[in-house]
């Protein structure tokens, strides 16, 4: 057991990946002597060498699409995006290539890949390296889309995503990278992809988090519970493609209420797919709207206006309330 | 290093009589089933398809020189080298019925999927060529495109890639001079696509596409090349397509007759009938016979293609994961049922 | 007025745009002397001239980049992107700059693009010319996403967008092209954006739709209307963003059931945000979950499976039938 | 056209002693806000900040060059460019600060925001020419970017766009050998950036980064080449960041300090200040006033931002469009309320 961070466990993912399979690799901007600008992949050149650690050109598409080859060659690609919005020039490899090269082949050609990016808000960063374009990717067939939130979760899933035989966009909320520290055992294991995790059991309200926002979701749960007694089921989504859809209805079915939580804008945000699993899965036990704290539908301002932005407890406090205080109408 | 004094005076004695007669042999039987596959296509038989026309040589020629360990990454138009490497005729028109079996070549043939977004297949190409490198193994990778991808970002990104990289790869531009309606100088200010090798340091070769001995002895050059360590090369081919840019295309609205008829003059065929004849390789029975043959393999590859059996929802399903999520098990079933009862499983 | 079809509105409205303002020119692939490859531009370049009616490289990326140039150097640029897939190079300038400019410079640059792509599936095309990616803008404040489905609103709608001091994503719904014709204005008009459009006025479900599916879900409500007597409100959302909210509120709070239809992938599509929407306004008036009928949840398959693919008249007839028979369960 | 040979040879004759005095000052200033701003940083009184020490000649140089009506479209290091084009300095600061002020040029001043994705505002650049060239006023315009941009995408296309179309356009390198931490020959095979231009027939240039005569009288040219409709160049400066790429960084984990060293016995200020005291143009009260005036400007600047009124929700929500979408409305109202109250408007 070690005891670490977000970031300590993914560096750890690697190292481990690595020395069990000479197939992985990793490639990116100043992923080699460097060690990646949060330093997750610090130390890997040094033991695996400059083949299997590699500094690319700057250059996103080439990175991905290049990815591509390497992976239908023979080899398990780890490919760092130094943060997630700058994987934008590099869309038209992820949806066009990435995500359909399967189905295309009918599995002649694979593409186990990783794309790993850093994302999310709050670190006054400058624009652009802190938007939360999840749902962009989760509407793409093909690929899977995990966030971990946790330490334990981070190695685990991280392992899980490199042994996958399909593409994950494996996405790092770099908010909480250090801001928490947890026993992560050494060895290998993995978290399965595709499963939510229940953080906290609750009865009144179900609570839908994912990345960095799940420590806000567990605020706002608190401050609810010590204000108003509601007690609030979260549930850690982990995997955001393909959804934990059972997960979803199973926690609506037993509270009848949920909220949804999330950084990126809100309309046609992943929190508009869960309204719509909710509604399709659980409708008849819904006593109240679905409630949607997210970010607003404007792009992620520059960082003096980062607070106002981004959902904080207090947001999901009166997002829970809202859904508590709902007075159902003449629905018939 | 200069353009001009790059530009390969190759001498055909280096290619044996046999070669050269299976190079005509393949060149013929392509443009056999080019013909037929635009034919088809105006009769309702095939979907929109890309005739390859007046390329025979720049694909054949440079597919030949390739060892089938070699790993390619096709444009769309690169049915001649797809054949030659070692797909069936069938599939490649199965692709262009909107079938995914012509997106699977047999075990052992290493040719990717038709790429359909310009460029895109060629930082493929790159990561192929840096798996091969560090596996150290006998595997070059060759990527093909047209003049008018060499716009495309991805051009670009790849080929900086594989300099630096310094990967046993060969980009292959087939420059027919169009990119669909846009000429050339629309497209670039150079003259040829082989000065953008200098951007990267790598070596740019340019060859008459329409002499498929050229082509070929330069591409064997740029293959023995990659495969001792000497790097990449982008290799031009300077060739025409005669016909439209597709089906749905119609060429005479952006190129005046004067040249097509001009490009017609440069027949690749026609010219490497005038080789065999010089040699004394060429007889009427030998054509008479190798037509028969090409014209046989096409019209079987033609009737193989029309009775493939009817498309499965299993081509649908079950490819986008290796292991089917549950939702989409579901809406498979939803499917199923509406296929065999014709009803939604839910409805 | 003039007979016509989508193809001849669009073609019309580009003409009327250039005429009555300098600054509007037009660039893209093949739009000159080729007049587009749907014939969209035809004719422009010769009265035109090459400056304004311009073959542009072979490079989307710069096409759209280009265009954000021209835009905030006094120009009204319209982009023209092959097929919608072919934008997918050039997602990092929609996202990352056309879309942001305005709020980037708090409104000292504005960007008055429009970019016009033909899109949808149902003309048996080769692979990536068929993707439905509407939500994927949708989601992206900053742009407007406009889709008309008749060629009055065509001519309307382009001018409306060419007019609009934002960046408009114009989406010409290929399928429906030359499939009808109706009588036009020939003077310059505009139809609104951010308007939805009644098609047709019903009492127990309604239907939402947009583009080429605009004529499947008027056959499916066709369909049962005479089968079982089963009267649907049509509505053409015309605008996808911003979405007319209330529309689909009002609607729904007549009707009490929703069926929503789209090409894309169910999962995270446009029809998600509809489902929250109607979560938001009008959930006590719903009678039935909001029924999907979309796309499958996989990449838009090569064209001799489109056909199982695409959304016809029968899903869409058996999806109001899914709504109108739902039993409402013990939902407190 | 080789490259060593188009290496420019100039002479300083050509510049006046006014302008070379005016040079070393806005090369003073901007190195006393560089350092005022990294130590701000540190204190937690500026955001992340991106320093140009070292970088001085290049940005200051080619700027003055510059007229008032050319437009500029910059990456996000040139702040010396920003100064010398019209940007107060207080808005530089601002935007360093997370400020939209610091993206709002004056009016009249042809100053693109800062563009954080690479080599993004380079196609901007391409199409703002292209709009110039269209109006035939007398504009130019120029891009900034560096040595690592070269490697997207969009540097490529932008590049050939304005080859093909022959646009007014200046693109200006800064070569500081280093994209964060991956140096040039990782970043590309060729030995100068300049001579990517010949993938594109278009001029490409090199000069030492770290001389400000030769940067300007260079740029010069190639604003007068431009202005006459000669087409677009490309102009690499040789240079390099004294400092890390960021306040984020830490140079010091991929860089020699032996490097460092080296470089600083070029500094660009000392090189300038060497060229002024051979003509005579340099005094110890001359410089005493100058570096006054510059703290002064400088600390009024620090003095400004810091007094700058709070964030304001209009800033968040009226820009997005011109007119607000209802939806965005109410979500402006609910932030206000929060705002004011303390409470959501609907909780
Ligand atoms: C990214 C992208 N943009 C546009 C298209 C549409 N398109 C198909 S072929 C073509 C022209 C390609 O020209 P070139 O590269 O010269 O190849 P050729 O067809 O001449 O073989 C275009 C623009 C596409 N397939 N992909
Ligand atoms: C598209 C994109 N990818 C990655 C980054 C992260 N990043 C910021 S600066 C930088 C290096 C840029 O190097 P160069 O172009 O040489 O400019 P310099 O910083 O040396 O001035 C990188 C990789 C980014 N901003 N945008
Ligand atoms: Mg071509
Ligand atoms: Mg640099």
């Amino acid at each position: 057991m070690a005891n670490t961070t977000i970031i300590g466990a993914i560096a750890d993912a690697l190292r481990v990946a690595m020395r069990r399979d000479e197939r992985v690799m990793i490639l990116g901007e100043d992923v080699g002597v460097n060690g990646g600008v949060f330093r997750a992949t610090e130390g890997l050149q040094e033991e695996f060498g400059e083949a299997r650690v590699m500094d690319t050109p700057l250059a996103e598409s080439a990175i991905i699409g290049a990815s591509v080859g390497l992976a239908v060659n023979g080899m398990i690609p780890i490919a760092e995006i130094q943060f997630l919005a700058f994987v934008y020039p590099a869309y038209e490899q992820l949806v066009s290539h990435v995500a359909r090269i399967r189905m295309r082949s009918q599995g002649r050609f694979t593409v186990p890949l990783v794309v790993r990016a850093p994302y999310g808000g709050g670190i006054r960063a400058p624009e652009l390296h802190c938007d939360s374009p999840e749902v962009i990717f989760a509407h793409t067939p093909g690929l899977k889309v995990v966030v971990p939130s946790t330490p334990y979760d981070a190695k685990g899933l991280l392992l899980a995503a490199i042994a996958d035989p399909d593409p994950v966009l494996f996405l790092e909320p770099m908010h909480i990278y250090r801001s928490f520290r947890e026993e992560v055992p050494e060895e290998y294991y993995t978290v399965p992809i595709g499963k939510a995790r229940l953080a906290q059991s609750g009865t009144d309200c179900s609570l839908f988090a994912w990345g960095a926002m799940l420590q806000v979701a567990m605020q706002g749960a608190d401050m609810v519970r010590k204000t108003h007694g509601v007690s609030v089921e979260v549930i850690d989504l982990r995997t955001l493609s393909p959804l934990d859809r059972m997960a979803i209805r199973d926690s609506v079915l037993k509270t009848g209420r949920a909220v949804v939580l999330h950084e990126a804008p809100r309309n046609a945000g992943l929190g508009a797919e869960i309204v719509a699993t909710i509604n399709d899965l659980a409708l008849d036990a819904l006593m109240a709207p679905v409630i949607r704290v997210t970010g607003y539908d404007t792009p992620y301002p520059l960082f003096a206006l980062e607070d106002v932005y981004v959902p904080d407890a207090a947001r999901v406090a009166q997002g829970i309330m809202q859904a508590m205080n709902y007075e159902i109408g003449a629905r018939l | 290093m200069s353009i001009d004094s790059i530009r390969v005076s190759l001498k055909e004695d280096h290619v044996s009589e046999d070669m050269l007669q299976r190079m005509y042999e393949l060149m013929w039987t392509m443009r056999y089933m080019d013909r037929r596959s635009v034919a088809m296509q105006r009769q309702g038989r095939l979907g929109t398809y890309a005739p390859l026309e007046g390329q025979e040589a720049a694909q054949i020629g440079s597919a030949l020189a390739l060892r089938s360990q070699d790993f390619v990454f096709p444009s769309y138009r690169e049915h001649g080298v797809a054949y030659v490497h070692g797909m069936p005729l069938e599939r490649i028109l199965l692709y262009w019925n909107g079938r995914y079996d012509g997106c699977i070549p047999p075990d052992g043939v290493n040719l990717f999927p038709v790429s359909v977004p310009i460029a895109t297949q060629i930082p493929h190409a790159t990561g192929a060529a840096l798996a091969a490198k560090m596996r150290a193994d006998d595997q070059i990778v060759v990527t093909y495109f047209g003049d008018g991808a060499t716009s495309e970002g991805d051009f670009h990104e790849a080929m900086n890639f594989a300099a630096v990289a310094d990967l046993p790869l060969i980009f292959f531009c087939q420059n027919n001079g169009y990119a669909i309606s846009v000429p050339l100088r629309k497209q670039t200010k150079v003259k040829q696509i082989a000065q953008k090798a200098a951007a990267y340091g790598m070596e740019g070769i340019t060859v008459d596409g329409n002499d498929v001995i050229e082509v070929y002895l330069a591409m064997r050059s740029a293959v023995e090349k990659a495969a001792n360590g000497g790097g990449p090369t982008l290799l031009e081919a300077i060739t025409y397509r005669i016909g439209s840019h597709t089906t749905a295309d119609d060429a005479s609205r952006y190129r005046d007759a004067s040249e097509v008829e001009m490009w017609k003059a440069r027949d690749p065929i026609a010219r490497l009938e005038k080789v065999l004849r010089e040699r004394d390789i060429f007889s009427d029975t030998w054509v008479k016979e190798l037509r028969e043959r090409a014209e046989s393999v096409v019209n079987e590859a033609i009737v193989a293609m029309q009775s493939e059996p009817p498309v499965s929802l299993d081509q649908l399903f079950d490819y986008v994961y290796q292991d089917m999520p549950e939702e989409l098990a579901m809406q498979k079933q939803t499917a199923l049922l509406r296929q065999t009862k014709g009803v939604d499983g839910r409805g």
